[in-house]
């Protein structure tokens, strides 16, 4: 008989205790940044006379050490929350073994690209 | 469609037919010693009707009150009505605590005590609170523990296999033929020892508490070998069983304060036992509401009374008892909480059986001659330990208890002796039993058969009984048998044939009722749960002793040699009043 | 006793002469009283023997009814007709093999409880009378004890129609009963196995198994109680 | 054997907490299509601050703004929903998990109500 009923792998628990962290952490991050920024954006900026998020605006803020802190903090969290959540879909419905690590891979690559172009981003635009 | 005449073959120390609590416990002890045993059942393991079981398994712990061995062997002598034998119930009283111990140890969940102990209730008929409890799951929880122990200790399951033919050759046991209900085909089971613990038979009345597949298969094999059943007449009726439907309704209602009432709105026990009103024993509960009920003053002039629990308020009800009240809800769509309950009793526990003695080892005459290799417990097995009236919560202990005592008994057994080989036409008896109902022509169907006995079985042979009744009952049960071969089936396929084992279980039915009725015909007493209203009082010169029956070409022939074993001195028989 | 014209539908399926089960209609006269268990029955006895259907008890405790019936997982014994109006569809249990008509194979199913070891473990010797165990430890485990082993559960789980190798709700409800009771032994390899991509966390609180157990059982409360205590024991 | 059942059974879905999760899901995969795009939106800050203003305008259009309101009701039922999965994992949450769901889709209602009203007054003002 085969053990456990696949192979295992004995990671999850972490990953779903890290799904639960980033979930609480997002939730009162995107909240914040949501309506900060998508709402509140009166007054943000004016671009060619209309209200608009400008980007001396953001770049302004982008400088405080602090709010970039919390921007990486927000990356990191929504990214591994969003790579691990569509890993976990995969888990659920791929079930050829050629397929998921093809998917896993892909996702695994997706997910640093984003990670660093996200930080450069923060990195260039906060310095 | 061609069925597969060739079977298949499985060698094996000891085969074990049943797995209820009986079965169960027989295989584990035995696989113990690292034999071969299997276990073949017609429905899964934990799907035996031993889960049924509620109340609890009787042991005298004392954990809650002072208890003693004496007072649970004096309480099941006098529950037996003095038919019990003393030296088997001796023996059962003194076991009982180590067994409870052993299924807790082995994981039962028991409800517990305060100091966290195993917790005990009481039940009818015992003085002290001796019924060890799980919730309202006793059996349930014993069946499920018992199961997974031995699938720990690698038990073979051949599960949804129905026992077609019980080979016997020399007069030693070895081994059963099974219908593969799943997929069809025979397997042959040759083994050293076959234990039959195949549980109650109580579907072959009309209202009964017991499940769809309680046919009592392997009784129809032991006469059919020639071999007797023993006290076949006593079959216990609880009074509280769900109007039409037959399913209990606990105990625990008349415990909490429950009324029964009749069709004038009068609590009828007054009537009948003062003192005790709803709480007296089940037998006589049952036999004052079938009274009612025949003098006309059921509900409405029909065949049942009330259980009213009005009185005791939703907020009780709803604590105590909320599982009856669902069921009472859902089958009769009536709430207990505004309205009463129609009742009416129900075949409820079969004391008689197949004869075994203390060890279990099947017996084939009054001397106590044994069928080597045959052995027998649970429900299905008359060790003279229930006598003319089971306790309740006795049953549980009994199938555990007997079960071990089988397991031993048969390891000793299969250590020791040579496997008997079996004979060249051993498949030709189950063959025939199959090609008979699958390609008979007849016109009739086994459902109608089933039902018509079902019927008669209740008016005629029930909680009261008498002579013409029965004289009548008897000639329709000729006619049954004589139509039931002209039965033909409908499906005619391998896979899940529920039709082919239905037929089979209707014809065991037959057999073994017409020895039930002959029996309580011959028995011109009335003891236990056998109430004969032309002999209506218990007769100790005549009758201490046990019913042998067996068929015969000519009929049923009965023998009461077999005589009561009685500890004159220290339980002398007085009357059983409450 | 009132006699009502119903419609049943059943889904057929012989395994030998179709190749996928079909829906068939019956038109019948029923009293008003009966239970689904009661309506098979009738049909089954009275006008086609060759309907296939599990049941013994007929009292909602050995677990061998559940069905889909109208599009909900039930046992049909304890299941009123009443319940429903108008036409009645009663399908096999979903997820699970159909063998023919109304039984599937619960094989893989039992297999999957027999993998978590559903059994004591003891290492300790055992004591003279009992283990000491109090009301509260008891209670613990009382309500997954009650569990029949009907399948129910499992079989509307939409994280097994979609992967029919996870354990699913009742095994996984079968190591907390072992995991939590306080005189086991063996909780660390029964934890390992359910620490399984196919074990406990291929459940994601969906309730649907919750919502079909005919004992009422807080299946998805047990399984939360059994992640943490994973959890703890990778941690 | 016949197998049945293979994903979905559509048949079988009657009950809040499927329906729960299945939108749970399906916003969780929005989500992260989203915050991919949005990742990139925001990498061109690195570039020339034209490049962002033209981006910005574009996505300032009243269709984005309309989508972004949808966008504001998928994170709100994915963060709240996600809430109620957190409370039943670690806060008995189960036993009340319906009410519990309602509840807490009342407060996203609103924060959708308040938060579209806001979106929809910068379209028109
Ligand atoms: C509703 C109800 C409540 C009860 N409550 C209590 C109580 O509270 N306390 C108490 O002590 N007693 C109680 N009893 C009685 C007690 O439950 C039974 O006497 C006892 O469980 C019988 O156990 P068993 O092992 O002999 O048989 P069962 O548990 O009935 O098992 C019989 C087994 O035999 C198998 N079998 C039968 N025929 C065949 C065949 N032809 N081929 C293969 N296999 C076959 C079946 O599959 C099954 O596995 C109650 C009984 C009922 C009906
Ligand atoms: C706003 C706060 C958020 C909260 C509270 C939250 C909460 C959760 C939780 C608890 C889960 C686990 C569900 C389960 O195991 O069944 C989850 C899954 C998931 N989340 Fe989020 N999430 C949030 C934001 C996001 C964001 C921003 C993304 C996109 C990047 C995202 C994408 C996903 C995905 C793809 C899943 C997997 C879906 C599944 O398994 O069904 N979530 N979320
Ligand atoms: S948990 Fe409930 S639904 Fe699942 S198998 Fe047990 S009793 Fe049936
Ligand atoms: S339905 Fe399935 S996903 Fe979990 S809560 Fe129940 S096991
Ligand atoms: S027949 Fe036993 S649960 Fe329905």
């Amino acid at each position: 008989m085969k053990k456990g009923l696949t192979e295992t792998s004995k990671t999850g628990a972490i990953a779903w205790l890290l799904q639960r962290i980033t979930a609480v952490i997002l939730f009162v991050l995107l909240i914040v940044h949501y309506i900060g920024y998508h709402m509140l954006s009166k007054g943000v900026g004016k671009v060619d006379g209309a209200e608009q998020i400008s980007y001396e605006k953001v770049k302004a803020l982008m400088s405080s050490p602090f709010f970039n802190l919390i921007q990486f903090l927000f990356l990191i969290s929504a990214l591994y929350h969003g790579v691990n959540g569509l890993w976990t879909v995969i888990e659920d419905y791929v079930s050829n073994k050629g397929w998921r690590l093809f998917l896993y891979s892909l996702l695994v690559v997706v997910g640093i690209s984003l990670l660093f172009v996200g930080t450069m981003t923060i990195l260039k635009v906060g310095a | 469609m061609k069925f597969n005449k060739e079977g298949r073959y499985h060698k094996l120390d000891a085969v074990i037919v049943g797995a209820g609590l009986a079965g169960l416990r027989a295989a584990l002890e035995i696989a113990k010693t690292g034999k071969r045993v299997a276990i073949v059942t017609k429905v899964y393991p934990t799907r035996s009707h031993s889960g049924a079981a509620q109340g609890g398994i009787a042991a005298a712990l004392g954990n809650v009150a002072d208890d003693s061995l004496e007072m649970h062997m004096f309480d099941t002598i006098k529950g037996s009505d003095y038919l019990g034998d003393q030296d088997i119930i001796e023996f059962f009283v003194n076991e009982a605590r180590k067994t409870v111990y052993e299924l807790e140890n082995m994981g039962v969940p028991f409800s517990r005590t305060e100091d966290g102990k195993i917790n005990q209730r009481p039940f009818g008929g015992h003085q002290s609170p001796r019924a060890c409890f799980s919730a309202d799951i006793t059996g349930h929880v014993l069946l499920h523990t018992l199961y997974e122990q031995c699938v720990r200790h690698k038990v073979l399951f051949f599960n949804e296999f129905q026992v077609f033919s019980l080979l016997i050759k020399n007069n030693i046991a070895n081994g059963v033929v099974a219908w593969d209900i799943r997929h069809g085909g025979f397997h042959t089971f040759h083994a050293k020892a076959v234990l039959l613990a195949t549980g109650g038979y109580g579907r072959a009345f009309e209202i009964t508490s017991n499940a769809h597949a309680n046919t009592g298969d392997s009784l129809a094999l032991i006469l059919e070998n020639g071999l007797p059943l023993e006290d076949m007449e006593f079959v216990q009726f609880h009074p509280t069983g769900v109007y039409k439907h037959g399913i209990l309704l606990s105990e625990a209602c008349r415990g909490e304060g429950g009324y029964l009432t009749n069709g004038k709105g009068e609590r009828f026990m007054e009537n009948y036992a003062k003192d005790k009103m709803e709480l007296a024993p089940r037998d006589v509960v049952s036999r004052s509401e079938q009274t009612e009920i025949n003098q006309g003053r059921g509900i409405d002039g029909k065949d049942y009374v009330y259980l009213d629990m009005r009185h005791l308020g939703s907020k009780k009800i709803l604590d105590r008892l909320p599982q009856v009240r669902e069921l009472a809800l859902n089958y009769l769509k009536v709430d207990m909480i505004t309205d009463p309950v129609p009742i009416q009793p129900t075949a409820h526990y079969s004391m008689g059986g197949i004869p075994a003695n203390i060890n279990t080892e099947v017996i084939l005459d009054a001397k106590g001659t044994v069928v080597r290799g045959l052995y027998a417990a649970g429900e299905a097995a008359c060790l003279s330990l229930h006598g003319g009236n089971r306790l309740g919560t006795n049953s549980l202990q009994d199938a555990a208890t007997f079960g071990r005592v089988a397991g031993q008994s048969i390891s000793k057994f299969i250590a020791e002796s040579p496997i008997e080989e079996l004979s060249q036409n051993h498949l030709d008896n189950a063959n025939g039993k199959v090609s008979a109902l699958r390609d008979g022509k007849g016109k009739e169907r086994h459902s109608e058969i089933r039902e018509e006995l079902q019927k008669n079985m209740t008016k005629l042979v029930g909680v009261f009984r008498k002579e013409e009744d029965m004289l009548k009952l008897k000639s329709i049960i000729k006619g049954l048998q004589e139509r039931f071969k002209d039965v033909s089936i409908d499906d005619k396929g391998d896979v899940y044939n529920m039709d082919l084992f239905e037929a089979f279980e209707v014809g065991n039915l037959l057999e073994f009722s017409e020895v039930m009725v002959e029996g309580a015909i011959a028995r011109k007493e009335s003891r236990g749960a056998h109430f004969r209203t032309d002999f209506p009082k218990r007769d100790d010169e005549k009758w201490m002793k046990h019913t042998l029956a067996w068929k015969t070409k000519d009929g049923v022939k009965l023998d009461f040699s077999k005589e009561v074993v009685t500890y004159m001195d220290r339980f002398p028989p007085i009357e059983r009043k409450y | 006793m009132a006699k009502e014209k119903r419609n049943i539908k059943i889904l057929r399926y012989n395994p030998k002469t179709d190749k996928k089960p079909h829906w068939k209609s019956y038109n019948l006269e029923l009293d008003s009283e009966l239970t689904i268990l009661d309506v098979l029955n009738e049909i089954h006895w009275k006008i086609d023997g060759s309907l296939a259907y599990r049941r013994s008890c007929r009292s909602a405790i050995c677990g061998s009814c559940a069905m889909k019936i109208n599009g909900q997982n039930l046992l049909a014994c304890e299941t009123p007709m009443h319940k429903f109006k108008g036409t009645i569809k009663i399908e096999p249990l979903p997820g699970f093999p159909i063998l023919k008509d109304l039984v599937v194979d619960m094989d893989g199913f039992f297999k999957k409880i027999e993998r978590v070891k559903p059994y004591l473990i003891l290492d300790k010797p055992t004591p003279i009378k009992e283990f000491i165990q109090t009301p509260e430890e008891f209670d613990n485990i009382r309500e997954a004890a009650t569990c029949i082993l009907c399948g129910a559960c499992t079989s509307s789980c939409p994280s097994l129609w979609a992967n029919e190798d996870y354990l699913g709700p009742a095994a996984l409800l079968k190591s907390y009963r072992f995991i939590f009771d306080t005189r086991d032994d063996g909780s660390v390899d029964r934890i390992d196995i359910v620490n399984d991509k196919n074990g406990i966390w291929r459940c994601h609180t969906i309730f649907n198994c919750m919502e079909a157990c005919p004992k009422n059982i807080k299946i998805t409360e047990y399984l939360s109680k059994l992640k943490v205590k994973v959890l703890e024991n990778t941690i | 054997m016949y197998k049945k059942t293979k994903f979905f059974d559509l048949n079988y879905y009657k009950f809040l907490g499927s329906w729960a999760w299945i939108l749970h899901r399906l916003t969780g995969l929005a989500l992260i299509f989203y915050l991919s795009l949005h990742v990139w939106v925001i990498s061109t800050l690195a570039g020339d601050n034209g490049q962002f203003n033209e981006i910005m305008k574009f996505l300032g259009s009243p269709l984005f703004k309309y989508l972004e309101i949808g966008l504001w009701f998928v994170i709100l039922f994915h963060a709240f929903n996600g809430i109620r999965v957190v409370i039943v994992d670690f806060f008995k949450g189960s036993l009340y998990h319906k009410s519990l769901f309602w509840i807490l889709m009342i407060i996203a209602f609103v924060l959708w109500v308040w938060g579209s009203y806001i979106m929809v007054t910068h379209i028109i003002g």
